[in-house]
């Protein structure tokens, strides 16, 4: 029984509102606003209110993964943490070039990632929850990677990280010739 | 005529009654997730600090104390081992939230115990690879970069313990009288959170060079 | 009278009010003599930047605060609810919302900020570029005066070190390298440029240049403890001729005491402030002190200094400074002027004054490493260093 | 996850029925009346008013403390406070007027109108909601319990990095501010993740996000905002007080520590933070101006989407406090942009309320004079704010009583004058009297001259090049004048703040001569919690109310005519709920959130003197904690079905009778066993 999913991601797009005028004398109660069959009053809101005397909740929670799938799941998880560990030992195995690196890095992030997304996603059940949590968990999650990148790279971690110390010479001014009448 | 509805506007006692809620998701849950969201810049910053200092000791001549970077003392090997343990009690976890929902009640309390076991195991992988450290001259207060890495793997271990913990008191519980199986699934969230922070720390604080 | 005229009326006198008693206040403010610390008269290039930004915003900001707050007063007279009129009797228009208006009123603002924003962004890539020719200088903050220190000839090592007061060319860039020795301070002349915080283990540009010749008063502005109030500072800027003159003194040695008081301040000063104040060429413990032109960079370390900034003022040079004690106090009866050295006669009680006990001038916690302690000196003896210290010329 | 919505617990092995022999170590208080009843109460309008008391008390706090630093700054070169206690005050008056007077009126509206504007009886967790009080209130007296053990905190209420370190302040103040403000965070924290799932969850039927007040959505964004803001901050603290107590050197620049980070961490809080304390003001001022001008609020989308907007940007503009620290250029640039447009939804909100008030009749209470207050005041203070928005602008303005000036506008002409909006707008709601009128308006008066007075000059010193946090000043500079006219300024505000005390007495004492109750709704107001008496009952509604739209109850009063003016279609009483419900079953009291808050400050000592302190304080919290669990989930004299009739739920688990209109499919979903002793019963006979 699908509700109506008017999705309003009830966080800031808020241009469908239940008495979004037009007019200036247009009164409150805009047309838009029946009360569906279904009883459940179409809502706008956070398309959240799918539950709302839904009877019981969750409809998809019957088909939750098994008990098998999850020790696929698991020994995926296992795999791919094996496969990250072995980048410890790429500079041996292909030489200890910043190439080498480089990939070592960048696989390491994306074992990392998937694992992230398959441990909230099944282990969690985020797949199968109702889209809020999804969205309050990634909103958190996206929310700490952007604040804290920008904090890092105003402190110009990634330049180089060799803050001009205190023996170590100024860091030259960019001089630009400023034009003798200036 | 105001509208008169005996459904329930909140069942105070029992405010997990999901369909009581407005998102049809249990309070309990819906905190649950809230808390995990907040958790997440705790780490957050925690790991920025330590990627800000962790190499500072070696990089910048003409500091005090001593030069030794945390990265140099690590056994890679002996940490991977700990994270198989933490991954094993992420499904150790799974299986007895799956068995609390079936209300088959043995192999809950089994898989419950076995969770906390691996989590008792982690933490003692970690207090024995701490004193690994701390014997090889890399104590809290030594520098900048071992006091940022205790820091972010001391909150980690502390919510292991509090997890531990949990997982402990509801096995109790569940002898004594009954537990709620979304209480298994809530405290079943915040351990694979714990692990989720342990998948991110392991691999930037250890493996990323 | 209807509510409409009352309102009229009262918004009238409103934008009247607002305007005047804004233009005085503007008016006496712009005076740099009155109000030294003056952030609205420039002296100096980088000043006039921010001068020109700042007016545009006050300007745009003022004319938005008339249209606000004297539509509110009219508002709040204009639809006044009679005392008279019952429950039921005009009632006002259930308005839920002009869309169309609140996209205007969202939109107009975002642009009038982005026209700012264009002066914003030039102003301040303006403000980090220095001429090529600039001068260098070493500003070094600790808890509570800054230090100057100057490589005169290109070499590397430093020359000069000087104290409270930093001496420069007039119409002339000069770089200041600001770093900290103990916590963040925030170096500061209204009247050349805008602050920077001078953070200890960082090193940071800031580009000073006056118009002309003259003294301009600076102030700590970073909260730094118990005497963040009188951290002070000043910029002497001299004359092109001048500054050289300055330079050369200040790479010369002083001359040595003569008379018999001189002498025993010497010898005081030897045994009671080389534990933390440097002399050039003076030691703890000299038999016979002889200068040296070229000071001793880690002084403060190489004494093993109590302060916990390690780093005690210069006083080689002590006399061609206006003032000493972070600028608190003056070193001369003249007021300071863009002299090479102050013409004045030197202002000897302030020194005995700061030399009977130093806490009571400015509030220090020496036992914690921070201040000058009380060195508990008889009379006799603060005359004969204050004679000795007026030498340092 | 089948088993939830049976919510059948797990069978015992043997297979036997499932009794409920809980395992409550004691049975819980019963006592809602008394005085004992308000340490252990769960009820969220008695921890709103508690929350309202104790910040009005450290608002008295937070002002003498104002006093004392502007009779120093009366007079240049005066020495009636030493350098060091004048620092600890002006830290402690921050801090104090920060965290003890803004946050927790905000807090007390918050809890108390929350749940009654959404239609549900209480919040989602209520122990957690009486916790998060009792360890905000504890954590409040340790905080200023610092005055009597070696002095306050001494480092400015950013505190920057190394002037907080133990080497250039080693009295014990500044423990207490990092351990103080952690053990708070963690109060605003319990209480954020409390208010956000009670916003989330129980809206009552109907009342979709787009139709709640625009408090409430205020609220709702300053929880959100708190779940994110404060994690930064407690990292923040944990490693200033490593670095204090346990010997780290996360901030000691000559061992590779780094102040900038403190700055960022201490800024990514600081920046919501303030939002956190206007936010709510907003809301205030968004529910009394529509209610005083008779007309809805202008453009409730905008006022709604601002509110959001001014959440969502006000986490990227942090490092505008940090334009004259030295970070790079590519920094300053891109902050002072984002910081720029952040005045548009500010701007937004203000031309909305002054649109809402356009073509209305306007009644002047208190209550919209402070309002009104605000709108004019923060228009200032927010203009302030865009003029060092611009960052060369602010190279010349931070740290200088300029910026003084600017945040007191926002805070006090801000906040603290929408606050006192709502205390004499929601007064007859909470306390079932007016507070008095005429006094309310020499209050607002003297207190606008007084504030005026005092922060208006405060432009021109910041101007002339009085820096910020000074003890003292030196003649000659130009300060004189403008520093007295601040001080009598200063006093004229504490003259405003006894009359508004002196009116919560008097109207105390008017009302206990004779009674006269406000009634559901003395100012024909618009939201749900005029709809209930006043007082408001303890079970909050009789029976639930069903949203239809914006201002539901508002368009239960009243219909327009066809060129939407005003009539009226139903009388208050009508529309009223009379209360009289009997038998509405509450959460019972709890000692649990009170022993549990106890042991923070004990764990505080133990920290910052002797760590056996500590111990003490982690067991209580552990006995707290399991006590805490094993709680039976009521009282145990409440077994339910005892005087009122037949249960409702009669024994074949379907509803007496189905309720009309809104099919609210409970049939189906209320299949539960017979109503054990804990099941929801609503007791009251269906209104025909």
């Amino acid at each position: 029984m699908s509700s109506t999913d008017t999705q309003t991601d009830d966080s800031g797009h808020f241009g469908q509102s239940v008495d979004d005028t037009g007019g200036a004398l247009q009164d409150a109660v805009s047309p838009v606003d029946e009360t569906t069959a279904a009883g459940a009053p179409k809502t706008s809101d956070g398309g959240a209110d799918d539950g709302r005397g839904m009877g019981h909740l969750d409809p998809a929670h019957e088909h939750g993964p098994t008990d098998g799938q999850y020790f696929t799941v698991f020994w995926i998880l296992l795999g791919l943490t094996v496969l990250e560990v072995s980048t410890y030992w790429w500079p041996d195995w292909f030489g200890d070039t910043d190439a080498v690196r480089y990939v070592a890095t960048t696989v390491l992030f994306a074992l990392m990632f998937i694992k992230f997304v398959m441990i909230a996603g099944i282990f969690m059940h985020l797949k199968f929850d109702p889209k809020i949590l999804r969205r309050v968990f990634i909103f958190g999650v996206l929310f700490a990677l952007a604040i804290y990148l920008i904090a890092l790279s105003s402190m110009n971690f990634w330049t180089d990280s060799g803050i001009p110390w205190f023996n170590d010479p100024p860091p030259e001014i960019v001089t630009t010739t400023v034009p003798e009448g200036g | 005529m105001a509208e008169v509805s005996l459904e329930p506007a909140q069942d105070l006692e029992f405010p997990d009654d999901p369909h009581a809620t407005a998102t049809g998701i249990s309070n309990p849950k819906l905190a649950m997730w809230v808390y995990l969201a907040s958790d997440c810049l705790l780490f957050g910053g925690l790991i920025s600090t330590y990627m800000v200092y962790r190499n500072r000791p070696g990089e910048i001549e003409g500091l005090a104390g001593s030069s030794l970077q945390i990265s140099e003392l690590f056994d890679i090997p002996f940490t991977s081992m700990t994270t198989f343990i933490l991954l094993m009690s992420s499904l150790t976890m799974v299986l007895s939230v799956t068995s609390a929902m079936r209300g088959d009640h043995q192999r809950m309390r089994l898989w419950l115990g076995t969770t906390a076991l691996l989590g008792a195991l982690f933490l003692g992988g970690q207090i024995y690879e701490f004193s690994v450290f701390v014997s090889e001259g890399a104590g809290f207060t030594t520098n900048v970069s071992t006091s940022a890495f205790f820091t972010l793997t001391g909150f980690h271990g502390a919510h292991v313990f509090v997890g531990v913990l949990m997982l402990l008191s509801m096995l109790g519980l569940s002898f004594k009288r009954e537990i709620e199986a979304e209480g298994v699934e809530v405290l079943g969230l915040f351990w694979h959170f714990v692990d989720i922070v342990w998948v991110v720390i392991f691999t930037v604080v250890y493996l990323v060079v | 009278m209807t509510n409409k005229t009352k309102a009229m009326i009262w918004a009238i006198v409103a934008t009247v009010v607002f305007i005047v008693s804004g233009w005085l206040m503007l008016r006496g403010a712009t005076s740099s003599v009155t109000f030294p610390l003056n952030t609205l008269s420039p002296h100096g290039v980088k000043a006039d930047y921010i001068q020109t930004l700042t007016y545009w915003v006050f300007g745009i900001a003022a004319v938005v605060f008339l249209l606000v707050e004297v539509a509110i007063i009219w508002m709040v007279v204009r639809f006044r609810a009679e005392d008279s009129d019952e429950e039921g009797q005009n009632e006002p228009r259930q308005v839920h919302g002009i869309t169309s208006l609140e996209i205007g009123w969202t939109i107009v603002p975002a642009v009038i900020l982005a026209g700012l924003a264009v002066l914003n962004v030039n102003t301040i890539l303006k403000m980090e570029d220095a001429s090529a020719d600039a001068i260098e200088v070493e500003v070094i903050g600790q808890q509570w005066w800054w230090e100057f220190r100057y490589d005169t000839n290109g070499d590397g090592e430093v020359d000069i070190i000087t104290a409270n007061q930093l001496v420069m060319p007039a119409d002339h860039d000069v770089n200041l390298k600001i770093q900290s020795n103990d916590v963040i301070h925030s170096f500061w002349i209204p009247t050349l440029n805008g602050k920077k915080d001078a953070v200890p283990g960082r090193t940071h540009p800031l580009v000073l240049q006056s118009y002309e010749p003259g003294v301009f008063e600076g102030q700590c502005t970073e909260f730094c403890g118990l005497s963040h109030g009188v951290m002070r500072m000043q910029v002497k800027s001299l004359p092109e001729a001048e500054y050289e003159d300055w330079l050369d003194i200040m790479t010369t040695n002083p001359d040595d005491p003569s008379d018999a008081d001189q002498i025993a301040g010497q010898e005081l000063f030897v045994q009671q402030c080389t534990g933390c104040h440097q002399i050039n060429g003076i030691s703890p413990g000299d038999e016979d002190p002889a200068y040296t032109p070229i000071p001793d960079p880690d002084y403060g370390a190489t004494v093993g200094s109590a302060l916990s900034a390690q780093n005690a003022p210069n006083l080689t040079h002590l006399m061609m400074r206006d003032t000493f004690a972070g600028s608190l106090l003056a070193l001369y009866d003249e007021p300071a002027s863009p002299e090479v050295m102050n013409p004045g006669i030197p202002n000897t009680n302030n020194l005995k004054r700061w030399l009977r006990n130093p806490e009571e001038v400015k509030p220090m916690d020496p036992e914690n490493g921070q201040g000058m302690p009380n060195m508990g000196l008889s009379e006799e003896q603060i005359d004969q260093l204050v004679a000795y210290l007026i030498t340092l010329k | 996850m089948t088993v939830v919505s049976e919510r059948t617990p797990l069978a015992l092995p043997g297979g036997e029925p499932s009794a409920q022999n809980h395992l409550g170590v004691f049975t819980r208080p019963t006592a809602t009346q008394g005085w004992k009843s308000w340490f252990t109460t769960v009820d969220h309008k008695k921890i709103g008013i508690m929350y309202g008391a104790a910040a009005l008390f450290f608002f008295l706090v937070g002002g003498l403390e104002a006093l004392l630093i502007r009779t120093q700054l009366a007079i240049p070169g005066s020495d009636l406070l030493s350098a060091e206690l004048y620092n600890q005050i002006f830290t402690m008056h921050a801090v104090t007027m920060v965290f003890l007077v803004v946050m927790p009126l905000a807090a007390a509206f918050a809890n108390y109108l929350l749940p009654l504007q959404i239609g549900a009886r209480d919040v989602a967790f209520p122990r957690m909601n009486a916790l998060s009080l009792w360890i905000w209130l504890l954590g409040a007296i340790f905080f200023n319990s610092s005055w009597l053990l070696g002095g306050g905190a001494d480092g400015g209420w950013f505190a920057y990095a190394p002037n907080s370190g133990v080497a250039f302040s080693p009295s014990h103040g500044m423990d207490f501010y990092a351990v103080g403000l952690l053990i708070m965070g963690i109060a605003s924290t319990v209480s954020a993740v409390n208010l956000t799932v009670t916003v989330l969850n129980l809206r009552t039927p109907g009342m979709t996000l787009m139709r709640m007040p625009v408090f409430t959505w205020m609220t709702f964004i300053v929880q959100v905002l708190l779940v994110f803001a404060l994690p930064v901050i407690t990292v923040a603290l944990f490693l200033l007080m490593f670095d204090r107590l346990f010997g780290a050197t996360f901030f000691d620049a000559s061992k590779g520590g780094d102040p900038f980070l403190w700055e960022h961490l201490f800024w990514i809080f600081g920046h919501p933070e303030v939002y956190i304390m206007i936010l709510p003001a907003f809301g205030v001022v968004s529910e009394v101006i529509p209610v005083f001008s008779r007309k809805p609020i202008f453009g409730y989308p905008f006022m709604v989407g601002s509110g959001i907007a001014i959440g969502f940007m006000g986490w990227g503009v942090w490092a505008h406090h940090m334009f004259a620290s030295g970070m790079g250029e590519i920094s300053v640039l891109a902050f002072s942009l984002a910081t720029m447009f952040i005045a548009v939804p500010t701007g937004v909100k203000i031309l909305n309320w002054c649109a809402t008030m356009y073509g209305g009749r306007l009644r002047f209470t208190t209550a919209m004079l402070f309002s009104v207050g605000l709108v004019a005041m923060f228009t200032i203070g927010g203009l302030s704010g865009v003029s060092h928005a611009v960052a060369p602008a602010d190279t010349q303005q931070t740290d200088t009583y300029y910026i003084v000036a600017h945040f007191h506008y926002v805070l006090f002409g801000g906040a603290v004058l929408g606050l006192f909006s709502g205390i004499y707008f929601w007064y007859p709601k909470m306390f079932g009297m007016f507070l008095g009128e005429t006094l309310g308006k020499w209050h607002f008066w003297l207190m606008m001259i007084g504030f005026n007075l005092t922060f208006g000059p405060m432009h021109m010193l910041g101007l002339q090049g009085m820096m910020r946090r000074t003890w003292t000043y030196s003649d000659g500079y130009g300060f004189n004048t403008w520093n007295l006219v601040a001080t009598i300024g200063a006093f004229t505000l504490a003259v405003s703040v006894t009359i508004f005390l002196v009116n919560i007495w008097a109207s105390y004492r008017a009302h206990k001569r004779n009674p006269v109750n406000p009634g559901p709704d003395p100012w024909d107001a618009r939201s749900l919690e005029w709809m209930i008496p006043s007082p408001t009952p303890e079970y909050n509604f009789d029976e639930t109310v069903v949203v239809e739209e914006f201002d539901e109850f508002w368009h239960r009063k009243y219909g327009h005519d066809e060129d939407g003016r005003l009539v009226r279609i139903a009388p208050t009483e009508e529309v009223a709920q009379h209360g009289g419900a009997t038998g509405i079953h509450l959460p019972s009291p709890s000692y649990w959130p009170l022993v549990m808050a106890v042991g923070f400050p004990l764990v505080g000592y133990g920290l910052i003197f002797n760590l056996w302190w500590a111990l003490p304080g982690a067991l209580l919290m552990l006995v707290a904690i399991y006590g805490w669990v094993m709680e039976p989930p009521d009282a145990p004299s409440d077994h339910h079905d005892d005087l009122e009739g037949p249960d409702p739920v009669d024994s074949t688990g379907e509803p007496a009778e189905l309720t009309s209109g809104e099919a609210q499919a409970s049939a189906e979903s209320d299949d539960a066993e017979e109503a054990d002793s804990s099941e929801f019963t609503t007791e009251e006979a269906p209104v025909g």
